[in-house]
């Protein structure tokens, strides 16, 4: 019989890599969706033509559901012709190296040579703390000590539901180095609406180059957090050494490492 | 329970417990029985009729109350001022209260000439009031009557839109594919609001606002849509928080049929303070209790921030205090959709042995009670095609054991509130799986000395352990030591203590009064030592 | 608080219908699919990039998975923009009006005046013939009772792996009125190169227009069918009176009650 | 089975149903013992090392065997004048068969002068074959003994892509997510071909090429994955069809380690010839036997077309049959992965407790026995999250009553041959479930009057009147007359029956003959009607 396809473990065109179901490049994907439409042929229909629009081929409408009330529910199978160039994809990776909770006290010791003080919140209406009490509390997550147990970094835990304004009015209390906000609800993307208004309020206030702000949460990417003007973001499976070792080598590279008093004192 | 036990269990020691928990709730009666909160002051006005809001947005019964609070008068309750002004200035209920709002009257200084008149105006319209809750659980009977009842395990979803009109459309169509139960979700914040927005709402993250128009568009939604399949759909909502009893009484006038109603969730959840909702919680049960809702309390989420292996146990001693604390309202077993969870991790060795050890043990603990469970949802992940799986252990664990109350989980729990075809894909996987092993709780028994009943042999002796202590220590104290939940909440911390108000000798309520004789409470009072 | 977005059960605009998740017009779609590239970040930002490729926006990685051997799968969450008008949807939809069984037999000996006689088979190297047997056999299939229960109807089922030679000789040799094929496989659209061979075959032979020519299966559309050069398509559920109420209205139509022998003999 | 039944089964019942299958077995050992087939003859020149193909495309052992098949000369067997060819030519195997092929030599003609030189090099040579098939069990025993066994329910798998390439990346992919099995289906149509396809292949419909080639392909790239694992990843096609013998042949040489290999499913469900295929197994597993191959039969593939509700029974009396046959050509239990299915509709009210018994009962009546069991197809539909769920409960009767290949069911099932992540999905949701109620079948008792039990009592009561009808009327009346899968099938109907040769007194065939040694069979031929 004649060879056609791929023979041997050839590896794919990493230029152009597509979807791969059973044959390399097949472009095989699986969809599904709701269309405002009342169940039948002419819902069908308009679920192939749906994928058509968003340029797939070969729709196949594998299993159709009338919802009731005029909505109609669908599973549909197609292949796309999209490629991305994978030689060229670039992630933004939080920067400095990870360190152990160890080498972190070391370093705040022997870099920063004073402790640092890093405030834990979750804000606005957000009462999900259990992620950012993972960050924070001495008992950690996944058998690593939260930041409370660190020598060299004075950690406290605001809890839930802070309002933003009480989270500036606390860094000048604590006179804080780092801000770790913790957005958890995402719906009508009200964490990308709280996380802003965080960093406009420390801008009116002159805080922002005087701090470390990093937010975090199980939908909050790097780039998210670079783009709304964090200083890194960190999602889900963070660990407190990912966020403590990159608040130290920020504060240093920053040359955040003497300064006064947040109110008024001048940093550097 | 006993003879005909599953788990093998030991009678007595469940009594045991029980009678710890009875005590437990004793202690606190005093205590609440002699206080009065804004919140169910304000309960009183929206009962006797009072709504709307200002032109600040504020609503007329936070006005009506604020005044009376901020003169420090309160003590004696709103209904004396108020029935006062009523009965002075010839005024229905909500013409005082927009006569306040317009700053016409200041309930905080009225003066209360007519004492007598006023008590009398207040205890007729207050029976008014108490005879329109008992309404609204009345024409609730005749409906279900009427249409066909929900199913024996109500299929529970929840629709959170945050645009109660979206929430409509998508509870109508969940009725229509199955579920017994809809529930608005609330938006995030709202629990700590210290008072009720105000109408119809479109906004709102993670939720839709509680709000009486909104309760309105969804009773109306699915008691259109309930004629339509004949068959009578429940509509449940959020009575917790600082608004805990004004809720209770906007789903008594718009008939909700269930409540999340739990003080404890909202002191380890929202940080309300202790004092405060759990007096606020006597009344709003009391209501509720009257308008034959069906309450649930929250300790599924318990096993949100505790390991749900580790703390079953708390779990269980929770709901018997729970209870006993429902039982002390005057509510009745089958009101009772005590919480709990199927939330161990799925990566546990032989994890769904415990998760049916877990809810046979509540099922036998509570025999004549509703029980709600909970879905996973603290191990879902984005991966929605396991979690679809996840879901269908848990309602096999329902076939197996029976639980009243089937919060459908849904497969993208835990990255976004339910698409409306994720809602209809729980029905459809529950309904195949409670069908499917329809009896296979009856067909398949635990092996006397095996893990199973070891396991609930150890809950009971941990539970009996935990309330002692709860009963030693105080409730208050055991909150404030973390033994719930893994939180820790002081009785003097959290939200909303500025709205408790110590009564007066002569404090005035002539609806709580009401209420209490409806319910026999007091009759009952004594004999609680030996609830159930 | 101002009323935003929906109001009311207001119907959806049908010229501009878009998937549905919580919100109308919402756009939210759910997709899965493999790549070849090795699990990692730039995995994760390949298949988000992949989602943009589609033109779909706010493309959100709900899963990833290490699939081994380089390959990487991912489910996706994202909206798309696209639009169907379904006002304008039609389906083309099997002719004729449905019928019983007592209506059809009625039907053939008052229209026809004789005995149709119908074959059918699974064609090629398909060996899956519970779909046909559910159309052909006395059992039928749902309470229905298959065409060998039509007075009418002379039935013959040739079962499983018939070539299409094979089935033209039976054709032939029954003098038949209809050919009813039965096409389960579809990999590598072998059901499409089957189904096209047969009717090349038919006209060769002057078949075509003497008989009726029907295919099911369970992703056989009528449109697909119709494409084909065949007379009607069946999909899943279909019943036996389905096909026979068609063949009988086909026949009667097409003026093919009467003729002589598919030999050489001319329809009509 | 007996006193640690769960299903409280009657032992004497069981025996009974067994002695009538084994004398069903028996009443066919002399029929197919006085037969050779086209296909063992071509058989045994590939043991003996015959491969390739001539310039059309016709494997060797097709033209050797046609040219002495066309002159009616194969009572007597191939390896007569093939052995007398290669002494009078002095060539080696190969080299006879390709002078058959280059047409310098007609095995049909050829006249044997040499019978004695030509039968003592056959002894030798078959003697060398069958040691062959032998050394690739030891080398199995050796590797698995140097990797990790695999899982004890192995997880299966397959790949059918129609490229081979294709099927060896999807292959290692999936043991490297923890499959233990790998299968590679064949492409429609190949168990019709009465040759064996020759090379590596790129093309197939629902599956890929069966060829010797291809199995090297497989083969190495598992042997790759499972060095890099440190697990032996077993390999799987299908010893079935026209070609049943070659390629058990084929397997041997290139060590499989399991083999779809049932006559009565290529009977059923391919229609081949009843006479002619129960020849060609009798000698495949034989071949299996030796090379410690773990056959798979077909039985679960009778409720795709039968209700299985209804014909559960059928089953269980095929299994047994096809123990007894196996039996006859000297496999082990160990080596008997018996088919069975989950295959009730999933509407079915108590429908998982009907799966429960039978699986359950498979289990207790083959206690050493692999058991292959086959997961949900018939009522998969394209809602693939449905058809998740469907497998998970077919993954928990497993994780309960213990089969020992679990045949890893596809969401997709119902549309298309598994894309690379169906597979994934398939081993995360089997390995939760197999996890997470690892114990639940020593911590679970069935009721001793309950469903479960009832319908496994039922079951084997229907199994022993079917047994005993077929025993009475012979199998191949039974087939004729739609006793299995609702099929009927006659004797002398279905393809491939002209390859049938009865043997002549002098008929010589020392391959099978040094098997039946190696496998002592003409020793245990005495005691079979006392089998297990
Ligand atoms: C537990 C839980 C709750 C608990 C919270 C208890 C508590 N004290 O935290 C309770 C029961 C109270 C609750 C309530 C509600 N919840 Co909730 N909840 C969850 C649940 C099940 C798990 C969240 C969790 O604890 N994850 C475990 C932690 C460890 O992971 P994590 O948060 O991702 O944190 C890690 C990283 O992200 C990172 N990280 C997180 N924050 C930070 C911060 C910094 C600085 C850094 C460096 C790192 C970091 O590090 C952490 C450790 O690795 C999720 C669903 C799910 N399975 O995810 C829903 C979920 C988050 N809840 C949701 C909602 C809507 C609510 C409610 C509004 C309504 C409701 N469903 O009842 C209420 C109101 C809450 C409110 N006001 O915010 C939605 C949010 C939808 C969305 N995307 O907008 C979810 C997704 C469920 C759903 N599908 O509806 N919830
Ligand atoms: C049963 C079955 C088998 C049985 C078939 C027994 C038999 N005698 O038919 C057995 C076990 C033998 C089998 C074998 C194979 N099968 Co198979 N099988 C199935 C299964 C589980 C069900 C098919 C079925 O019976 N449906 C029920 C009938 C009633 O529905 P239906 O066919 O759609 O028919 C209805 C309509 O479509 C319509 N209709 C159908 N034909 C016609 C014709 C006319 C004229 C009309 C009017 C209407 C009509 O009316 C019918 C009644 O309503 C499907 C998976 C699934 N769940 O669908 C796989 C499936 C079809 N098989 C498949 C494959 C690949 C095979 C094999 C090649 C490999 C293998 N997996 O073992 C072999 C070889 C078969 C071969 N040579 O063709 C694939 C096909 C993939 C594809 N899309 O190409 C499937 C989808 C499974 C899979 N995912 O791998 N299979
Ligand atoms: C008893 C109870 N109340 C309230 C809520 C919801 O929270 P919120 O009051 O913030 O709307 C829950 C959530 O599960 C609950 O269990
Ligand atoms: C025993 C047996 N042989 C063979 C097959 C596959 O069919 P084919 O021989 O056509 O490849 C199956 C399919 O399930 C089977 O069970």
């Amino acid at each position: 019989m004649a060879i056609i396809g791929r023979t041997g473990a050839t590896p794919p065109d990493l230029t152009r890599v597509r979807p791969y179901g059973d044959t390399l490049d097949d472009g095989a994907v699986q969809l599904s969706f709701t269309l405002p439409v009342p169940f039948g042929d002419e819902a069908r229909e308009a679920a192939r033509l749906m994928a058509i629009g968003m340029g797939l081929t070969e729709p196949s409408i594998y299993h159709g559901a009338d919802l009731g009330e005029g909505y109609s529910f669908f599973i549909v199978y197609a292949r796309t012709a999209v490629t991305v160039d994978f030689t060229k994809v670039v992630v933004p990776k939080v920067e400095g190296r990870r360190m152990t909770k160890t080498e972190i006290d070391t370093f705040i010791s022997e870099q920063v040579g004073r402790k640092l003080v890093l405030l834990g919140a979750c804000t606005g209406t957000d009462a999900h703390t259990v992620g950012i009490d993972a960050i924070m509390n001495l008992k950690g997550i996944a058998g690593e000590k939260g930041l409370e147990s660190y020598h060299e970094i004075e950690a406290h835990n605001l809890g839930s539901q802070v309002s933003n304004e009480a989270l500036i009015e606390a860094a000048y209390r604590y006179n804080a180095d780092a801000l770790l906000v913790s957005q958890i609800v995402t719906q009508k993307d009200v964490h990308k609406t709280n996380l802003t208004e965080l960093i406009e309020l420390l801008e009116a206030e002159g805080l922002r180059d005087k701090l470390v702000v990093v937010a975090g949460g199980p939908r909050i990417g790097h780039e998210l957090a670079l783009e709304l003007g964090y200083d890194a973001g960190f999602g889900p499976g963070t660990l407190a050494p990912d966020v403590a070792g990159f608040v130290a080598q920020q504060v240093v590279a920053r040359g955040l490492t003497t300064r006064g008093s947040l109110r008024g004192g001048k940093s550097g | 329970m006993g003879a005909a036990s599953k788990l093998f269990l030991d009678e007595s020691k469940v009594a045991r417990a029980r009678a710890s928990a009875s005590n437990i709730a004793d202690s606190l009666t005093g205590f609440v029985r002699a206080r009065t909160t804004v919140a169910v002051e304000r309960t009183l006005l929206r009962l006797l009729g009072v709504d709307g809001i200002e032109d600040q947005g504020i609503p007329l019964p936070n006005v009506v109350v604020d005044q009376v609070a901020r003169a420090g008068r309160l003590e004696r309750g709103v209904m004396l001022p108020f029935c006062s002004a009523m009965a002075a200035l010839g005024l229905a209920p909500q013409e005082v209260a927009e006569a306040a709002a317009r700053g016409e009257l200041d309930l905080g200084t009225w003066e209360i000439h007519n004492e007598a008149e006023a008590r009398a105006l207040g205890e007729r319209i207050g029976a008014d009031a108490v005879a329109r809750v008992g309404r609204t659980a009345a024409e609730r009977r005749e409906r279900m009557a009427r249409l066909s009842p929900p199913n024996e395990t109500m299929l529970y979803v929840i629709v959170a839109t945050g645009n109660i009109f979206e929430d409509a459309a998508q509870g109508k169509a969940a009725a229509v594919q199955g579920a017994d139960v809809i529930a608005v979700i609330r938006s995030t914040g709202q629990s700590l609001l210290d008072f009720v927005p105000y109408g119809e709402t479109t906004e709102g993250f993670g939720g839709t606002y509680a709000t009486q128009a909104n309760f309105r568009v969804m009773r109306t939604a699915l008691d259109e849509v309930g004629e339509r399949i004949n068959r009578y759909v429940l509509l449940t909502n959020y009575c917790s928080g600082l608004c805990m009893p004004e809720i209770a009484a906007m789903g008594a006038l718009e008939r909700l049929d269930m409540m999340l109603n739990d003080a404890l969730y909202g002191i380890l959840f929202r940080d309300i303070n202790p004092e405060r909702t759990l007096i606020d919680q006597y009344f709003s049960r009391m209501i509720n209790a009257h308008a034959g809702v069906i309450i649930n309390t929250g300790e599924d989420n318990y096993l949100t921030t505790d390991d749900a292996i580790e703390a079953t146990h708390t779990v269980l001693a929770s709901q018997l205090i729970n209870e006993q604390l429902a039982f002390r309202s005057g509510l009745q077993p089958w009101q009772l959709g005590l919480g709990h969870a199927f939330e161990m991790d799925p990566a546990a060795r032989d994890g769904f042995l415990m998760e049916l050890a877990q809810a046979q043990l509540v099922r036998e603990v509570f025999p004549d009670h509703k029980l709600k469970y909970m879905p996973p949802t603290r191990y879902m992940t984005g991966n929605i095609f396991k979690g679809y799986v996840q879901d269908a252990m848990f309602n096999l664990v329902t076939a197996w054991t029976k639980q009243g109350i089937q919060l459908l989980g849904m497969h993208t729990e835990a990255m976004h509130t339910p698409h409306m075809h994720d809602r209809h894909m729980a029905i459809e996987s529950a309904r195949y799986i409670l069908n499917n092993a329809s009896s296979i709780g009856d067909e398949v028994e635990f092996k006397r000395d095996g893990l199973v009943v070891r396991r609930a042999h150890e809950t009971v002796e941990q539970t009996i352990g935990l309330l002692e202590e709860v009963e030693s220590m105080g409730l208050f104290e055991a909150l404030a030591a973390g033994r719930f939940a893994d939180v820790k909440r002081r009785r003097d911390g959290g939200r909303g203590r500025a709205g408790v108000v110590v009564r007066a000798a002569d404090y005035f309520n002539p609806i709580e009064a009401g209420l209490r004789a409806a319910l026999q409470l007091d009759a009952n009072e004594a004999s609680h030592g030996n609830h159930r």
